[in-house]
């Protein structure tokens, strides 16, 4: 409700983003009631000890203890009470849910790309249901990019080089900004969009109307067997290759003796830089990827993989 | 006039270029910045016309990026970093200290030369075809994909580099070295604690710059990547070393401002700076821990979340020092006998200005906010204040404070006080609308932009213009009183500190006997009159 | 008449740091896992203070040489300790 | 103008002018640590990325070469601090000798680096003039030789700029050395001690690791 009361400010639109806007009326109150107090008493003194003015000036006093702890310790009680309120309203920025939407974006010079599972793609728009966790799962094809929603106080860089995730939700339908936050560029500042959320009835009807593409888990899998994947990791291959049946989503043990949960960032990895992270007990014979398929297609194969996983080896 | 002072030894040119005397090295920087300013500010000016409706009609978005990378790589390391520390700072350190000289009059002559080539680099790159990856230098677009004068640019900033770092070793060697007798470190005026700091961070901060900015040039010029993700390089790599320099670069910008303040608010309240030690100290605390805060710049970047916490919280202590100081100038004015001088308005503004920039650096210090804040126009509006609203204002100030020393001449007090009030106003006019922006989710560096933000962009370049009109104000009044004001008396402000007590302007050396110190700084008697430092 | 010959410090230092080569080299051989990494640098700073204690003259300097040559690593030491930190604590 | 002075009239003796001098040399000093500290973190960043890549990489330099000139910096090392130690003017022919002798040494050490180079270079190892590295540990080999490149060429550009000042010397000493020449040196000396200690740790960080395991 207090948010009304500022004038031009539309409020946030997700759950996170109530936190973080009271947040900002919190910051604002506390440096109003500061700016205030030392407006206050510079005007004070001006007025009251201006040269014209007679006025009592016995007694000056160069240095106090009593002061300097006083405001000092002030200051640092204030400014510690701020930092515990953003770091908590942060750490619930970046929870990540249960039972997401994963929608895939690529960001390059100057355009965002989005596609939804069903294969559904979408150029500087991304269609999303109301009140439902979506989870961006984000990657650069040049420079750095940055995704942000105002309306919903969220933004996160998209570095070339590694995938970012970033969970959004949106509580009203609507249409809203998207921006690149992160200088790219000649057109950088071309590179906006719209996200808009939808009622989720409205919201399958919409994919539903979308050009009729294969799923990418679909497309993953044409890839798959395009680029020779399945060569060594099919079923019934001469080459000594691990299955990735049911591999997505599980631990995976490494021939250092650790362990990593094959998620996006593991398997992208593993296309890109094969031989970085060997599954114990195999050779490591597969060839680097690196350069031969695009952000496109690797997410692709990350979907086919990751389609694979209810599937037992 | 009977005696020669340090203008009047000799007219040549030789003379001026191949000066020792920290004096006239001063006086040159001055007329460097003041030509550096003046670029920066047309680039600046362009900009906001450009942005003062929401379609690029004026320039294209090449052009556009290539200004707003030039006002900031001139603002920057041109003008921000050089101004107080290499004019003023260069004219009063040795006067303050009851010296002759800084320690090394040669090297203060070099770091001129060296300033001024990369000063020249980096003005032919921008006429050459310009710069469009903006002063931060981002990698993969600054190494990969920017189709602009990287090489040269950060070339004349590499250059430009060493000569903050021979200023940085001048005025620490000289503070260490050549006090006057009786001159203990607590005697010192706290525009040479804040000056000291700040040649701490240059010396320190300035060469992870100069390695970062040969590894961009490496990486452009022979095609490795450093920085580079195809082979495993890491960007954010890039961006903690930039702002391990960048960040502390803030404080030199705003250290030597705060300096100049105390010089002017104890003047002009005639009383003792309150809490002298707090104060002084406080200049070394925001030097040492501004080193810890730089990840700052990088809550979104995908720095990991412990890194994070830990530059907020860092951040939120470098703030304390500075509370400190604001709070000690206030309770400075306390039953002082307080006189409205054109520097005594600037000191005034500055205290309202950069608590406001301040106090917003805490919304971006706030990891939940930041998310939001960062990337738009609330840290433009942000920085800014302290940048401009704080370190200009404070650089005016004091360069009408010591204008009579300087030139020897008094300026029009009218004209000077007309001038502050206007830039106080056009500046606020300019950059306030630009929180609301940001607040509003208005990103930085947008060429183009929705037209429900252009209400505050018309007012931001409506006070733009106001501001550049009071800018170039006291380029007349005062280049006007330089050659024909009235002469100035050797103390016109009735001011303690040693540099006050030798003639106006000084002579060669400074002083006609070595001062011997015997109190402290900022006395005055129970009549407000000044007891000088060395009386 | 002026001593020509070397002090024994400085040879002493010069034949240590020799010494001190040796031992690191032989020492990279031997497997130590991630030891080797530790006695490297360990060796190196000993060498380094030597150098800087005895051809540096530092051990007769006071205290403020000493404070500007610590300065140098101290910063760096903040540079390395905030700088890693952020690639040692990613998920 | 009066005749020159000793020293200059900001300082008040000879002593005073001596040791601020050295003071200035601490500072810069501490300025280079930080250039090569940029260098190091990002050394370090990646070494913890591309463990097994910065080993085999170090196991592809050479380490003879890089033993002998750490042996060869730390003697010309010595011959300057025994050319300061002996400084004055009766004994300058030795000062000259022995400067002229680490002067000689440091251009060994230029020599021998670049025949490192050239080999470096015949094993395709330069990365942006002629890189082929094939197999897993590429990434990890690339990084570690541009970091290797950059980081001794700085080392060898300070040893250019060591020599010349050292060269100077020793042609001063020759001549007509005089007490204010002690500074000079001493301030020379601080420096070539400085770039002999970040070749301490160069050689530590580019040509030990890796070397225990295959």
């Amino acid at each position: 409700m207090w948010r009304q009361w500022i004038p031009f400010w539309q409020p946030g639109l997700s759950p996170q983003s109530g936190d973080v806007d009271l947040l900002f009326a919190g910051l604002l109150i506390a440096s109003a009631v500061v700016l205030g107090l030392l407006f206050f008493l510079l005007t004070l003194f001006c007025v009251r000890y201006r040269s014209g003015n007679q006025t009592d000036r016995e007694h000056r006093v160069a240095k106090s203890w009593h002061w300097e702890v006083g405001w000092t310790a002030a200051s640092l009680v204030g400014f510690l009470g701020l930092f515990v309120w953003g770091a908590s309203v942060y750490f619930e920025m970046y929870k990540t849910p249960a039972d997401e939407l994963d929608v895939f974006v690529v960001a390059k010079q100057w355009m965002w790309k989005t596609q939804h599972p069903g294969g559904q793609a979408e150029i500087n728009a991304l269609h999303v249901p109301v009140k439902r966790p979506v989870r961006l799962v984000m990657a650069s094809q040049d420079v750095i990019h940055s995704f942000f929603i105002p309306a919903l106080r969220l933004k996160h860089d998209v570095v070339p080089g590694r995938y970012q995730d970033l969970e959004i939700e949106v509580d009203r339908p609507g249409q809203y900004h998207l921006f690149c936050a992160e200088y790219c560029g000649t057109d950088h500042s071309g590179m906006i969009g719209e996200i808009v959320a939808m009622e989720p009835a409205d919201f399958s009807n919409w994919l539903a109307q979308q050009a009729p593409s294969s799923p990418l888990a679909a497309e993953g899998g044409a890839l798959f067997r395009e680029l020779g994947c399945s060569g060594c990791h099919g079923n019934g291959s001469k080459v000594r290759a691990p299955p990735l049946e049911g591999v997505y989503g599980r631990p995976v043990p490494l021939s250092d003796g650790s362990t990593v949960i094959a998620d996006d960032k593991y398997i992208r990895d593993s296309i890109l830089l094969p031989r970085s992270q060997i599954v114990a007990s195999y050779e490591p014979l597969m060839p680097s990827f690196e350069g031969k398929v695009s952000e496109d297609q690797l997410l692709r194969l990350v979907m086919y993989i990751k389609s694979l996983a209810g599937r037992s080896s | 006039m009977s005696e020669t002072n340090y203008l009047t030894t000799d007219y040549t040119l030789r003379s001026w270029f191949l000066t020792t005397d920290h004096k006239r090295i001063a006086i040159l920087y001055f007329a460097s910045l003041i030509f550096f300013f003046f670029i920066g500010g047309a680039a600046a000016t362009v900009i906001r016309i450009e942005l003062a409706t929401p379609q690029g009609d004026l320039v294209s978005s090449d052009t556009y990026n290539r200004l707003f990378t030039m006002h900031g790589i001139i603002m920057v390391w041109f003008f921000l970093i050089p101004s107080i520390p290499n004019t003023l700072g260069n004219f009063i350190v040795p006067l303050m200290i009851g010296a002759r000289d800084l320690a090394f009059p040669r090297l203060n002559l070099m770091s001129w030369y060296i300033f001024m080539l990369g000063g020249c680099t980096t003005l032919f790159a921008i006429f050459a075809g310009g710069i469009d990856t903006g002063w931060t230098f981002y990698t993969p677009f600054s190494t990969l994909y920017s189709n602009s004068y990287v090489i040269l640019a950060a070339a004349g900033v590499f250059i430009a580099g060493f000569s903050s770092i021979l200023t940085g070793l001048n005025f620490i060697v000289s503070i260490h070295r050549l006090r006057a007798p009786g001159l203990t470190w607590y005697r010192l005026p706290l525009f040479l604690w804040s000056l000291y700091a700040t040649s701490v961070i240059l010396v320190l901060a300035t060469p992870v710059l100069a390695i970062t900015l040969l590894l961009i040039a490496t990486e452009r010029f022979f095609g490795v990547g450093i920085f580079d993700p195809r082979i495993g390089g890491d960007p954010l790599l890039f961006q903690h070393l930039f702002w391990f320099y960048s960040h502390p670069a803030v404080y030199i910008m705003i250290l030597p401002g705060m300096g100049v303040i105390n010089e002017l608010i104890s003047c002009f309240s005639r009383k003792e700076v309150f809490g002298y030690k707090f104060v002084a100290w406080a200049s070394l605390a925001i030097a040492a821990v501004g080193f810890l805060v730089w990840g700052h710049h990088m809550f979104v970047s995908g720095q990991s979340l412990v890194a994070s916490l830990v530059f907020s919280f860092m951040s939120f202590i470098v703030a304390v020092p500075s509370a400190i100081k604001v709070f000690n100038w206030t309770a400075t004015l306390h039953k002082g006998l307080l006189r409205f001088d054109a520097p005594m308005l600037y000191a005034l503004g500055f205290i309202g200005l950069f608590t406001i920039g301040g106090l917003t650096g805490l919304f971006l210090a706030c990891l939940a906010y930041d998310v939001h804040a960062t990337d738009t126009y609330f840290v433009v509006a942000h920085f800014h204040y302290i940048m401009v609203g704080g370190m200009v204002t404070a650089y005016f100030g004091g360069l009408h404070y010591w204008w009579p020393k300087i030139t020897g001449r008094l300026y029009s007090e009218h004209w000077a006080r007309a001038a502050a009030v206007l830039i106080f106003f056009g500046f606020n006019l300019t950059f306030f609308p630009q929180f609301i922006l940001g607040a509003e989710g208005m990103p930085r560096r947008y060429h183009i932009y929705p037209p429900e933000f252009q209400v505050w962009n018309v007012l931001s370049s409506g006070g733009a213009a106001i501001l550049a009109l009071a800018y170039l104000m006291p380029l007349f009044y005062l280049g006007y009183s330089a050659f024909f004001g009235p002469r100035a008396p050797a103390n016109p402000w009735d001011a303690p500190g040693l540099e006050w007590q030798t003639s106006s302007p000084p002579p060669e050396h400074n002083f006609a006997t070595q001062p011997v110190v015997t109190r402290k700084p900022y006395q005055y008697n129970r009549n407000f009159q000044a007891e000088p430092q060395n009386a | 008449m002026t001593e020509r010959r070397p002090p024994l410090p400085l040879v002493g230092a010069w034949l240590g740091l020799l010494a001190l080569l040796a031992l690191t080299v032989t020492l990279a051989y031997v497997p130590l896992g991630a030891g080797n990494a530790i006695v490297a640098l360990s060796i190196g700073t000993i060498k380094a203070g030597l150098v800087a204690a005895i051809f540096m003259e530092l051990r007769h300097r006071s205290g403020l040489t000493l404070v500007f040559a610590g300065a140098g690593l101290f910063w760096l030491g903040i540079l390395l300790w905030l700088g890693l930190m952020d690639f040692m604590t990613r998920t | 103008m009066p005749e020159r002075a000793a020293f200059a009239p900001q300082y008040a003796s000879v002593p005073h002018r001596d040791n601020t001098a050295e003071l200035g040399m601490w500072v810069f000093i501490a300025t280079e640590v930080l250039l090569f500290g940029g260098l190091i973190l990002a050394y370090f960043v990646y070494r913890h990325a591309f463990l097994q890549g910065f080993a085999e990489g170090s196991r592809h330099t050479d380490i003879v070469i890089g033993t002998t000139n750490t042996a060869v910096l730390l003697t010309s090392s010595f011959l300057v601090a025994w050319a300061v130690e002996v400084f004055s003017p009766d004994t300058a022919r030795l000062s000259a000798w022995l400067l002229t002798g680490a002067a000689c040494l440091g251009l060994f050490f230029i020599v021998l680096k670049g025949i490192e180079y050239s080999k470096e270079y015949d094993e395709h190892l330069v990365p942006g003039v002629d890189f082929q590295f094939a197999g897993p540990l590429a990434n990890g080999v690339q990084l570690f030789f541009i970091f290797y490149f950059v980081a001794t060429a700085i080392h060898a550009l300070h040893m250019l700029i060591g020599i010349c000042l050292l060269t100077t010397l020793a042609a001063i000493c020759r001549k007509a050395p005089t007490a204010r020449h002690h500074t000079a040196l001493h301030s020379a000396a601080l420096y070539w001690h400085f770039v002999d200690v970040v070749w301490i740790f160069l050689f530590a960080l580019i040509y030990l690791p890796g070397r225990s395991s295959s």
